[in-house]
């Protein structure tokens, strides 16, 4: 890490080990990772390898077994306490008894935002994400990919400084994905959050990243941390630059390396 | 030997006393009788069990018998062993009401479950309302037992003499220091504990043997009840009954309402019930063939 | 188990000191009575323990119970008719039998009410109707019509505790055995799955959460069932016969200590039902909250 | 045989009736009590016995023919209910007399009501109005059914009055009682059944609540919660009587002890049913323990809550009248029930019995729609 | 459609509209489709698309509001009842209370296969979805990719002729992906089965099928048909060919040409 900006996230020799029914179950094992403010990381790496309980440690969602790990200087309670972040996760974990517009209000009602604060922010996300016309719907009547992107619309209106996102867009068509991706960026830079992000397409993580971890399964380690060399601004054909696909090339490497299969 | 069931009105105590001495003795034994006493309770309705089947012949009052029998149960009095009443309402002499004079406005308390009927032929009498009005009584539906006093939720409860007083009694209060309304002093009463049998079944002169010996020996028990006082409480309390100083007093309070252990019904107090059920609309026409002599004819010769 | 200990102690005893209390209050007003009657002026002090001592109070302290109801736990012999561990166990066995055919009948209820549409239109309002009948006013009936056709005994107090316990078991199996997800029961139709697979496979698995709920309630109905059910049959023995023949002679220690054994069994009998739900779903994979 | 649709009713319903026919008359002959020369005996379905025959055979026959299910429903629904009709009309004046064939004809005329109510079961009308008519005529089928056999078997036996009077019979009595139920009514419904309820479901939940926010409260409150289970009504209700008087609120009391316990068990379980993901979401947002309960909790223990409701909907009723056998004023259900045994006036029992019955299915009902609204979302009420 | 082998699926002017709380969704309009015998049918479309809502009137979970439908010759009920396919839903669906393998086993239990069986098929498919090693584990214990991969293996080990995939992939990392795209392949190829495969992925699309079905949202419409004309036999290289380009090209287009966005 650069060293400037002060960490977000500073985790060292970082270890969780879950208690199952048939035995213990390792899945992180000394993790040293620092983030910046103002950067965007990808985690990358094969399914099962720990992206998620990375994440849901820095959420305070899970606490590790060993290391040691805080949030803006923090500990990762302190900083869920002072809400420090946002999350998306996996699967879209929407409420079945509130509509789409009141799922998206729902972090915005627990921060005690005014009614009109509410809609306008209501109305900026679900348009951002092209969701505008099925506020008042269910989420039982949208499509899984609609479901998804209400879930990101929630965490985009909640409006945090450090956003944890888990595969975020991995139910969307390229299209749309390319879309969210670009938006995802523009809001990145006009707002300097930090952002941590999880996905398997390499692509995805060399187009956002300026940093890409790459993660090898059973204990998850982190076997390589990629800088991307990409410069801030990102049309969407830098993706066809040389440069690019030379990164693209290495995480793909890294990946493999920690594969079970080949 | 010939199977007999008795279903009785209330819980096993020395009310029933001559039943229990009775089988307790051999007295139905010694008639060739095999007696099944089935104990009552506050919501056994003795008419019931006879109607149903589980039973040939029941300790009843009058009041509830008469009712049964308008309705279909042709229930007929084949002994009277209790000759008096056991029913008063008792007042403590620290509240408001002295005399009859003194009810208007005040709260009573009065068992229902068929043995309303004397309360409300009382206060017809009186002249007093029942519906809680100014002019009237107000009526408190009261349980087994004496809290309502205890507790001043009434300021007169229904008690019999042979059981719920010497709670009163026990709780703390003197004799003197209460009011006693007795129905039978007042000339108010309805016929308690006879025995009843049913009419279609008294015509099998089998059956009606059967009662005549039954009738005998239960007769005999009451006699003997009453001559070893201590010694019926006793049996009582073998048969599951509670208290036993509550039981000895209870059965010498029993045997003044036993008079001579005849069971013969008297047929002057069988008019003045019928009549005043009659009064009450409790039953709707006079009663013909309600009793029988020939039973207690045939058994005390 | 071991946590619990000292919680349950405190409010216990915060409950045993507010039972002070209101026994003071509540008998104080007797025992004026009596205090007038017989002239006297006690003390305060004196006066609170009269209170607390009055053979038949109008609420018993808790010593004045505690002591009733060791003595006729401890110090009876088990068989004795008085013994409250006869007593508790008489009605224990009709609990059983009539919780447990109550929970059988309360689920093929619920089975035939999801499965068969003809059922679910025309039964539910009629059970529901049963619900509303006043047991006490018809139990005796019920009883003297077994009893004329010779059934006697366990039986006809067991119906009664069937006839309270099957109900919750009916309204929260109907509704367990509707809540799988949408998804898990269209997956179940895409193997074609028959009514009886879909049942035991899905259905089942995913109502046990509203049955073990639901069997804590009928338990405890089912108690209440068989206590009511000794009163008509002559309470001869049982809590229930305890608690009448307390009420005959106002005797409301023995009331009282009834009532505590009562509520002894019923704690014992939910926790019973509890610690099986949680070992169901231990069983089957339930993660810990 | 492609005009022929047998079912199993209609063909056991022929061969009942067949075997009515074989064991010859209905009912017994009795002596006619006005007749001159005394002894005369008079006869029971004398008009009647072929039609009763001949409707039921007919009906059963049809019903079997191939036509639209709506016209089969209609040929069962007269043929049944129309041998019914005739089969009791002609045992008055001949109560306990009735033979094996009087039985085996209300079984047959039983099973073509089965039948109907199968066939009208099947029916998936497009009309809505239709659908909620059917809604209503299944369960109404199906309860006129109780009400025939009781009325059949009570006077066919010669069932004494006192142990269980015919539906007829009560049906009169309420007619003519009216005022004195509705007093009854108002007193123990409005007044102690209502709040009650509302107080005891409202206890239940707090203490649940209260057991969920503080864990001392939990391991201590909960066991001790229990033991409120089995307080049984018998046991409390004199000393209830004893504490609040002998008014309605002693009968309050004993409601809100019957009614805490469903409660309490139901919305512990409810707030641990919703999903580990869910509270991972609300955990996130640091929401607090409040926003939490009322925006996630509580709805995902609805379903849970709302049993509750519907088990207590008919415990406060039960609750409320057993307790009235205790100390009352002289009105109210529970009062007029215990006294009326007293008095062999079992028509009135059975009466207020009715009522209650009414009075708990309507209370059952409202619980029902209202959760039907509210939990709009669970799988149970989406269509599962 | 080459007309040669006869239709397994065979749709005509179908069209599905939901009844919602805010008024009627049209989510299929006039789709006209026929699989044959032994086809590879990709489905992509935007999100909301009606691609889910396709599959499921396919396989008998939802009625068409309009059209007709048969599959293998008879009517969707007729064939559900024959067992006559197998479907991967969208999300996961594993029953929380079952162990991995037991989950897997569910479909094996129901169609009454020996305790034997069962245990070689789980074994094998648990294998194939490189899951080996998770049998005993519960469903929350597993990861979101290693969750759809359980799914995916019960839905194989079912074995029927006709296999509908709702985005099966969707959560699955770039090399695992590869691995279980190839090992679909040779199960295709190897027991002729037909294949209904909804994706997102462009390349995995002209990969897999030998047929791409292009969809278009609100109402959802076929707009496109593309028949690969890639051979059967397909090495992971083959993706780099300008036939596979020039496929992708195509589909990329027709798939922006129904988007709401640019
Ligand atoms: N609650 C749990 N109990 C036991 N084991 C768990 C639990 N959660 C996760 N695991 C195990 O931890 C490992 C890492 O899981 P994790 O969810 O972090 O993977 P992931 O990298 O997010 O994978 P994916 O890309 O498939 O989502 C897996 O092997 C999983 O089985
Ligand atoms: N049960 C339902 N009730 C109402 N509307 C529904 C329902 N299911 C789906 N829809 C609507 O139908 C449309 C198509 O949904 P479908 O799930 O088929 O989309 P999809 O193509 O699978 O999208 P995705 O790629 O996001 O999964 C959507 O607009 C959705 O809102
Ligand atoms: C509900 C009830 N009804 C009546 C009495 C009064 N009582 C006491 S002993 C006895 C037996 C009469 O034969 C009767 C009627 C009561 N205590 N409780
Ligand atoms: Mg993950
Ligand atoms: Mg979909």
């Amino acid at each position: 890490m650069t060293g400037t900006s002060p960490a977000v996230v500073s985790a060292s020799k970082l270890g969780l080990t879950f208690q199952t029914n048939d035995g213990p179950v390792q899945a992180l094992s000394n993790v040293d990772l620092t983030i910046g403010k103002g950067e965007f990381v990808s985690f990358i790496g094969p399914s099962g390898c720990g992206k998620t309980t990375l994440l849901r440690v820095i959420a305070d969602l899970e606490k590790p077994t060993s290391g040691t790990i805080s949030v803006n200087g923090m500990t990762p309670e302190q900083a869920r306490e002072k809400r420090a972040y946002g999350y998306v996760f996996q699967a879209a974990a929407l409420f079945p008894w509130r509509t789409i517009e009141r799922n998206v209000a729902l972090p915005l009602e627990i921060i005690g935002l005014s009614r009109a604060e509410q809609a306008e922010r209501i109305k900026r996300t679900m348009e951002l994400v092209n969701l505008s016309g099925f506020e008042k719907k269910y989420p039982w009547q949208l499509s899984g990919g609609m479901q998804q992107r209400a879930s990101i619309a929630r965490a985009l209106a909640f409006d945090a400084d450090l956003l944890l996102m888990d595969e975020p867009f991995g139910a969307l068509d390229e299209i749309v994905r390319d879309h969210l991706n670009e938006q995802l960026l523009e809001l990145w830079e006009r707002t300097n959050k930090t952002i941590c992000f999880v996905t398997h397409s390499i692509p995805e993580a060399v187009y956002l990243s300026t940093r890409i971890v790459v993660m090898s399964p059973r204990p998850g380690r982190v076997t390589d941390i990629i800088e991307s060399t990409l410069p801030k601004k990102r049309p969407l054909d830098i993706r066809e630059t040389p440069e690019f696909l030379a990164i693209a090339a290495r995480v793909r490497d890294g990946l493999r390396a920690g594969h079970s299969y080949d | 030997a010939d199977k007999v069931t008795l279903q009785l009105k209330w819980v096993t105590q020395a009310q029933f006393a001559g039943y229990y001495v009775a089988k307790a003795k051999g007295f139905y034994e010694a008639e060739g009788l095999d007696v099944d006493i089935k104990p009552g309770g506050p919501d056994i309705a003795p008419e019931q069990v006879i109607a149903g089947g589980g039973a040939d012949v029941i300790v009843d009052w009058m009041g509830g018998a008469l009712a049964a029998r308008e309705k279909g149960v042709p229930l007929v009095n084949i002994a009277q062993p209790f000759k008096k009443a056991g029913m008063e309402l008792v007042c403590p002499k620290d509240g408001p009401i002295k005399t009859e004079a003194d009810f208007k406005g005040h709260t009573l308390g009065v068992w229902f479950f068929g043995n309303e009927y004397p309360f409300y032929a009382w206060m017809n009498k009186l002249g007093l309302k029942t519906d809680g009005g100014p002019d009237g009584v107000t009526v408190l539906k009261q349980s087994f037992d004496v809290q309502p006093l205890i507790q001043k939720q009434a300021d007169c409860i229904s008690v019999m003499t042979y059981n719920e007083y010497w709670q009163l009694i026990d709780a703390g209060y003197k004799p003197e220091q209460l009011t006693v309304f007795n129905y039978s002093a007042m000339g108010n009463d309805l016929l308690e504990d006879g025995l009843y049998a049913s009419e279609d079944k008294l015509k099998d002169p089998a059956f009606e043997d059967k009662m005549v010996r039954f009738v005998r020996a239960s007769m005999k028990g009451w006699k003997y009840a009453i001559d070893n006082n201590d010694e019926a409480a006793g049996i009582v309390m073998d048969n599951g009954g509670q208290d036993e100083n509550h039981q000895k007093r209870m059965m010498s309070e029993i045997a003044k309402l036993i008079d001579n252990a005849d069971g013969k019904l008297d047929p002057a107090t069988y008019e003045r019930t019928a009549k005043a059920l009659l009064d009450q609309k409790i039953i709707t026409k006079a009663p013909t063939g309600a009793y029988t002599t020939a039973i207690t004819d045939k058994a005390i010769k | 188990m071991k946590q619990s200990a000292v919680p349950v102690a405190t409010i216990l005893l915060a409950l045993v000191i507010l039972w002070y209390v209101f026994a003071v209050i509540l008998n104080a007003p007797f025992q004026r009575d009596l205090d007038r009657r017989a002239n006297e002026t006690p003390g305060t002090v004196e006066f609170i323990g009269k209170t607390l001592s009055q053979p038949k109070p109008t609420l018993p302290a808790p010593h004045q119970v505690a002591v009733n109801f060791f003595e006729n736990t401890f110090l009876r012999p088990i068989t004795s008719t008085r013994s409250l561990v006869y007593n508790a166990w008489v009605t224990l066995s009709s609990t059983l039998l009539g919780f447990a055919f109550g929970t059988a009948l309360g689920i093929i209820i619920a089975v035939g009410i999801v499965h068969v549409a003809t059922l679910d239109r025309s039964l539910m309002p009629w059970i529901i109707a049963s619900q509303t009948i006043p047991i006490l006013a018809v139990a005796p009936m019920i009883i003297v019509v077994l009893a004329a056709i010779g059934v006697t005994g366990l039986i006809p107090k067991a119906m009664i505790s069937t006839y309270l316990s099957f109900f919750p078991v009916t309204v929260g199996m109907v509704k367990g055995l509707r809540s799988p997800e949408l998804m898990h029961l269209d997956l179940m139709h895409t193997y074609n799955a028959s009514a009886s697979q879909t049942f035991w496979k899905l259905r089942v698995p995913a109502s046990v959460p509203f049955l073990f709920t639901s069997m804590k309630v009928a338990v405890a109905a089912s108690l209440v069932g068989a206590i009511v059910g000794e009163l008509p049959t002559g309470a001869v023995a049982g809590i229930g016969a305890k608690l009448l023949a307390g009420a005959y002679y106002s005797q409301s220690i023995d009331i009282w200590s009834a009532l505590v054994a009562g509520s002894v069994v019923a704690a014992l009998l939910v926790m019973v039902v509890g610690i099986a739900g949680r070992i169901v779903d231990r069983a089957m994979g339930g993660r810990p909250a | 045989m492609n005009w022929l649709k047998p079912s199993w009713q209609a063909v056991l319903a022929i061969v009942l009736c067949v075997a009515g026919l074989a064991l010859g008359a209905i009912a017994a002959p009795k002596v006619d009590p006005l007749a001159q020369p005394a002894g005369t005996l008079i006869y029971p379905y004398a008009a009647t016995n072929w039609l009763i025959f001949g409707a039921l055979l007919l009906a059963a026959l049809i019903s079997m023919a191939r036509m639209p299910s709506i016209v089969e429903a209609v040929v069962l629904f007269i043929g049944a209910h129309l041998v019914a009709w005739l089969l009791i009309g002609g045992i008055s004046g001949f109560e306990g007399l009735a033979r094996a064939p009087y039985f085996l004809l209300l079984t047959a005329a039983w099973l073509l009501g089965w039948r109907c109510v199968a066939v009208l079961s099947g029916l998936r009308p497009m009309a809505s109005w239709a659908r909620s008519a059917l809604r209503l005529i299944i369960p109404a089928i199906f309860g006129a059914w109780i009400l025939i056999i009781w009325e059949a078997v009570t006077r066919g036996a010669g069932i004494p009055f006192i142990l269980l009077p015919p539906p007829s019979a009560i049906g009169a009595r309420i007619a003519s009682s009216l005022p004195v139920l509705g007093a009854d009514v108002r007193q123990t419904i409005f007044k102690a059944v209502i709040f009650g309820y509302v107080v005891g479901s409202s206890a239940g939940f707090l203490v649940a609540i209260a057991a969920d926010r503080v864990p001392f409260l939990r391991r201590g409150l909960l066991p001790i919660g229990n033991m409120v289970s089995a307080l049984p009504i018998i046991g409390v209700a004199p000393i209830m009587v004893m504490w609040f008087g002998f008014d309605w609120p002693s009968k309050a009391a004993v409601v809100i002890i019957m009614t805490f316990f469903p409660m309490l068990v139901n919305t512990v379980a409810g707030l641990v049913a919703s999903g580990h993901m869910e509270r991972d979401l609300m955990r996130t947002y640091a929401s607090g323990y409040w926003p939490t309960l009322l925006k996630l909790r509580l709805p995902a223990a609805a379903p849970f809550i709302f049993n509750a409701l519907k088990i207590n909907s008919t415990l406060a009723l039960i609750g409320a009248i057993v307790a009235e056998f205790f100390g009352t004023p002289v009105v109210g259900m529970g009062f007029r029930i215990s006294t009326e045994v007293g008095r062999m006036n079992i028509d009135m029992v059975w009466a207020e019995i009715a009522v209650a019955a009414l009075a708990g299915s309507v209370f059952y009902g409202v619980v029902a729609l209202i959760e039907r609204a509210v939990t709009f979302w669970h799988p149970s009420v989406r269509g599962g």
